[in-house]
């Protein structure tokens, strides 16, 4: 099954193999940035789950970073 | 003058009986029992089975000092110069056992020898300290696993020094030992260059690292019917950790319900990460598993379904060999369920 | 630019009157040479001592090891920058070797220090100098003063003495024992004449990292110079002299510049299975800038010389590791093959990742084994240096002493035991 | 260990590091000190699309982790015996030099005397936002 890897330094996942990258906000909060408030934080968040399902539908060949 | 063997069995081998009695204390029997008989056959005159310690998985995983100490204990009495464990085929707290029966022989300067299927969980974590020899993956293998054992552990006592892993049969334990090559080093390096020119084969002395790559599979062609899996390495976990997982080398991964939640609150979840600082992830544990934003795309029909359970582990100084054991388990299991896609996420 | 090394065999050094060779017995005039060592007023005191192979002796704290060598003819004089003027290169025309001898220079020098040689038992078998006859030179550093000149003072006594030990015997040249010949032309000629050979380059990872850790080119600390081609022979004639303290099993010292094992191979294959077309020397410093500026201008001058291989050697470990990595990546993804000489420190079990940074593309690697590997050094009837410097050992920082007297210590402690040059049969393998 | 620690924090947050958390050929039992210095020059905010990335510095994590496995799997630095105390203080600034200057610490500082001791250093300062621990 396919796999979206979201994660923020995006040579460390090619470098273990992730097909379907999804580069992050930062390490210790990747799918949200505190500096903002809740409402934009949930809508970065969306956006980035978004990119995930959208990479999760494409067919790819090889590595590819969304 | 035969040498003196420990043999280290579980409850089921030594006759206590199944999974019933795994909180089986650790007991000492004189003389061989279970596969020990087959052992005392193959080695004949040359080795005896002084003693066996016979204790439950359970009671051995739970109390790991005690039974060390238990063993430690039964190879003193006994004068024994060697400790031999198992087999323990594919059982995965049997084999975790005889890897800690094993080390505790080889911290206490005796030979130690297991045996044990390649992917038993016990291989991992215990191979740097003793020899553990592949068998099958059930006790149909007792035929091969015990020859092997025995004349691995005679040519151990012999103290003759060994080959690599490939030549003797043991599973590679990933310890590095000095030796002197007929060659010196210079000599050597500008050997290998001239075979690497020529496209010829070498073989390097050190391995580098490395990760396998996978083909990446086709993409879903329905997200609207499709039911997505969160798996995370981010160490996201029920409030208090019920499994343990530890902040970094993490030994297990966990598998926790999602049923009923909307969204993670710091007061139901938390990071157990190591490897960042956890405040953020505390706060609002949805920055790292969006299961807020999930739920939503779930009501507005933007995805079938968010799978019901989600998979967690602390992916910080964790093991490769044991990252890609559990990814394995998981699709395993992903798949059985029907999941059709996987959102993974990393801190 | 053609250098032969006449070389004169030494199998014992005593002290005696006038300094000289003959029949293998080196004699040295002990005062003359206190003499020309004190000049430096960086010293407080120097005793002489002697150490030959088999002898119930530990030498230790050893800072740097040197072969006495002076020019015979051609251009210059060794150890340029220091001993030998600045207005010429060095490698050409001949230079006398007094093979078999070693100057080592030990003594309370520097903080935590480490450096053991034994000249008999199971530690003899980890270092060279347990087969080379030693003058040691036992040093003192005046009161006060500051670690740098501490360090610059023992450096050149080393210097001085070996140089003074081959120029006195300089009469003896002409009844040299065997005479080595090392014929290295400009690159237009040896493409010239090997048209059809594969054309090798040595990339010579110099430590670099600062006080008690520096290597000198020329009179120059590498961490200053941006990386450079050599003639193999001007390394030959010690153009690179050690000034790195630490971590006595993979420090290049002066003796394995002088004697690099390396082009030693590379000139062996010379003209018959390769084309060794240069030597590129490059450092390992600090700061990550310096490490990606020196790794790409490395590579490139590999790539100027048209070289389509090479072997890169590491200096240390920990922080060279990453300069490794880059050289190997670069080199590689240049299309230039690369065999890696390192050694590794995989904890005292062996079980631990043996470097601190790796890539894929380093698919050969020859290992000079673990520094971390432990081994018991029997006591020693006579030590010479500083025996305060058990109390160092003592401390837990380079092992432990036992109550018999005897020392546990990590190969780490041992002169030149994991030497990265790959001067000694030492390695490894996975159990 | 707890500089290294400390340093990762800075490292997730965009700062990049200036130097090799490795610096100097000593096992970590065989050094007491450990020092890092990194810096925060924005380059590693990123705004894509609306959403604010801290590029964390790839090859800078990747050295600190490495680092931090070598400090997990060896013992605890041993307390310096008294005499080397000092020693392996100047030890750990010389070391370090050539990253100080290229954070702009201007030469003059660097050689004044007692540069070397603990005391000299201010946690936050010089021209760039530039931590040191």
């Amino acid at each position: 099954m396919p796999v979206a890897h979201m994660a923020s330094i995006v040579p460390i996942s090619k470098s273990v193999g992730a097909n379907r990258i999804i580069p992050t906000v930062a390490i210790p909060h990747p799918l949200g940035n505190p500096a903002l408030p809740r409402e934009e934080e949930v809508a970065v968040r969306r956006q980035l789950v978004e990119k995930a399902l959208m990479a999760l539908s494409a067919d790819v060949s090889d590595q590819t970073v969304f | 003058m035969a040498y003196r063997i420990i043999h280290y069995i579980n409850q089921f081998f030594g006759g206590v009986g199944g999974e019933d009695k795994a909180d089986h204390p650790p007991e000492l029997r004189a003389g061989a029992a279970g596969p020990g008989l087959a052992l005392k056959q193959a080695w004949g005159d040359q080795a005896e089975i002084a003693a066996t310690v016979v204790c439950g998985d359970n009671y051995c995983v739970g109390h790991p000092e005690e039974v060390a100490g238990f063993i430690g204990q039964a190879l003193d009495k006994y004068q024994a110069q060697a400790l031999v464990a198992g087999p323990a085929f594919n059982a995965g707290r049997y084999g975790l056992a005889c890897g800690l029966a094993a080390s505790a022989a080889a911290a206490r300067g005796r030979v130690s020898l297991t045996a044990m299927f390649p992917e038993n969980p016990g291989v991992e974590i215990y191979k740097a300290n003793t020899f553990i020899l592949p068998t099958a993956d059930s006790a149909r293998g007792m035929g091969q696993a015990v020859p092997a054992m025995a004349a691995f552990a005679i040519k151990l006592l012999n103290g003759r020094r060994l080959g690599s892993a490939a030549e003797e049969g043991y599973i590679e334990r990933g310890v590095r030992l000095n030796t002197f090559h007929d060659e010196i080093g210079a000599e050597r390096a500008v050997n290998m260059l001239m075979k690497k020119i020529k496209g010829q084969y070498f073989l390097t002395e050190y391995k580098m690292p490395a990760f396998d790559r996978v083909r990446p599979r086709p993409g879903v062609k329905d997200m609207s019917r499709a039911t997505i899996a969160l798996v995370t390495s981010g160490g996201i976990v029920p409030k208090g950790n019920p499994d343990h997982i530890p902040a970094s080398s993490a030994r297990s991964y966990g598998a926790y319900s999602l049923e009923g939640v909307d969204d993670l609150t710091g007061e139901d979840f938390q990071t157990a990460h190591g490897g960042y600082d956890q405040t953020f992830a505390n706060e609002d544990p949805d920055r790292v598993l969006p299961v807020d934003v999930l739920r939503c795309m779930e009501r507005e029909g933007r995805i079938g379904r968010l799978f019901p359970t989600y998979f967690a582990t602390v992916g910080n100084g964790t093991a490769v060999a044991h990252a890609a054991q559990w990814g394995g388990e998981i699709g395993q299991k992903l798949r059985e369920a029907e999941v059709q896609a996987v959102i993974l996420t990393s801190t | 630019m053609k250098l032969e090394l006449h070389k004169i065999s030494v199998r014992r050094i005593c002290f005696g009157e006038a300094t000289h060779v003959e029949n293998g017995l080196l004699t040295v005039n002990r005062e003359e040479l206190k003499a020309l060592i004190m000049e430096d007023r960086g010293l407080a005191g120097v005793e002489l001592d002697l150490a030959h192979p088999g002898e119930d002796t530990r030498i230790m704290p050893v800072k740097d090891a040197l072969e006495p060598r002076a020019k015979l003819s051609g251009p210059g004089e060794v150890f340029p920058g220091f001993i030998g003027p600045l207005d010429t290169t060095v490698g050409e025309g001949q230079t006398l070797v007094l093979e078999g001898a070693a100057v080592l220079t030990a003594g309370r020098l520097v903080a935590a220090q480490e450096g053991i040689v034994d000249m008999s038992g199971p530690g003899a078998d980890y270092t060279p100098f347990s087969r080379t006859a030693n003058l040691v030179l036992v040093l003192t550093p005046r009161e006060g003063v500051r670690l740098h000149e501490a360090e610059q003072c023992c450096r050149l006594a080393g210097l001085k003495a070996a140089h003074y030990l081959a120029a006195e015997c300089r009469a003896a040249a002409a009844r040299a024992d065997r005479v080595a010949v090392y014929d290295f032309q400009p690159l237009s000629e040896t493409l010239a004449r090997h048209p059809n050979l594969p054309k090798v380059a040595y990339v010579y990872m110099l430590q670099s990292q600062g006080l008690l850790h520096d290597t000198w080119v020329y009179g120059v600390d590498a961490k200053r110079i941006l990386p450079t081609l050599m003639s193999p022979t001007e390394i030959m004639d010690g153009a690179i002299v050690s000034g790195n303290c630490v971590s006595a099993c993979d420090k290049n010292n002066t003796f394995s510049h002088q004697n690099n094992p390396i082009i030693e191979a590379l000139f062996k294959r010379h003209g018959t299975e390769l084309n060794f077309v240069g030597v590129v020397v490059t450092n390992e410093n600090v700061t990550l800038a310096d490490k990606q500026r020196s790794s790409s201008l490395a590579i490139r001058l590999v790539r100027l010389l048209g070289a389509e291989a090479a072997i890169i050697s590491e200096e240390g470990f920990g922080n060279p590791d990453a300069d490794l990595i880059l050289n190997c990546v670069k080199a590689e993804k240049a299309g230039v093959k690369t065999v890696l000489v390192t050694d590794e420190y995989a904890g005292t079990n062996g079980a631990s990742q043996s470097l601190a940074d790796s890539c894929p593309e380093g698919d050969a690697v020859v290992t000079a084994g673990n520094a971390n590997a432990t081994i018991i050094l029997p006591a020693m009837a006579k030590v010479i240096g500083d025996p305060g410097q058990a109390e160092v050992v003592a401390g837990g920082f380079f092992g432990s002493r036992r109550p018999d007297g005897s020392l546990e210590v990590e190969l780490q402690a041992i002169m030149g035991a994991t030497c990265e040059l790959g001067l000694s049969r030492i390695g490894a393998y996975t159990i | 260990m707890e500089v290294l620690l400390a340093g990762r924090g800075f490292l997730h947050a965009g700062w990049r590091l200036l130097h090799h958390p490795l610096y100097g050929n000593f096992l970590p039992r065989q050094q007491p000190y450990r020092s890092l210095l990194w810096r925060f020059d924005g380059a590693s905010v990123q705004t894509r699309e609306g959403a604010t990335r801290l590029l964390a510095d790839e090859w800078s994590l990747r050295l600190l982790e490495e680092a931090l496995a070598l400090y997990q799997d060896s013992q605890a630095p041993n307390p310096a015996p008294p005499g080397l105390r000092e020693a392996c203080a100047l030890l750990d600034f010389e070391l370090l030099r050539p990253a100080l200057e290229q954070a702009g610490w201007s030469e003059a500082v660097l050689s004044a005397p007692g540069a070397g001791t603990m005391d000299a250093w201010p946690l936050k300062g010089g021209s760039l936002e530039t931590g040191t621990a």
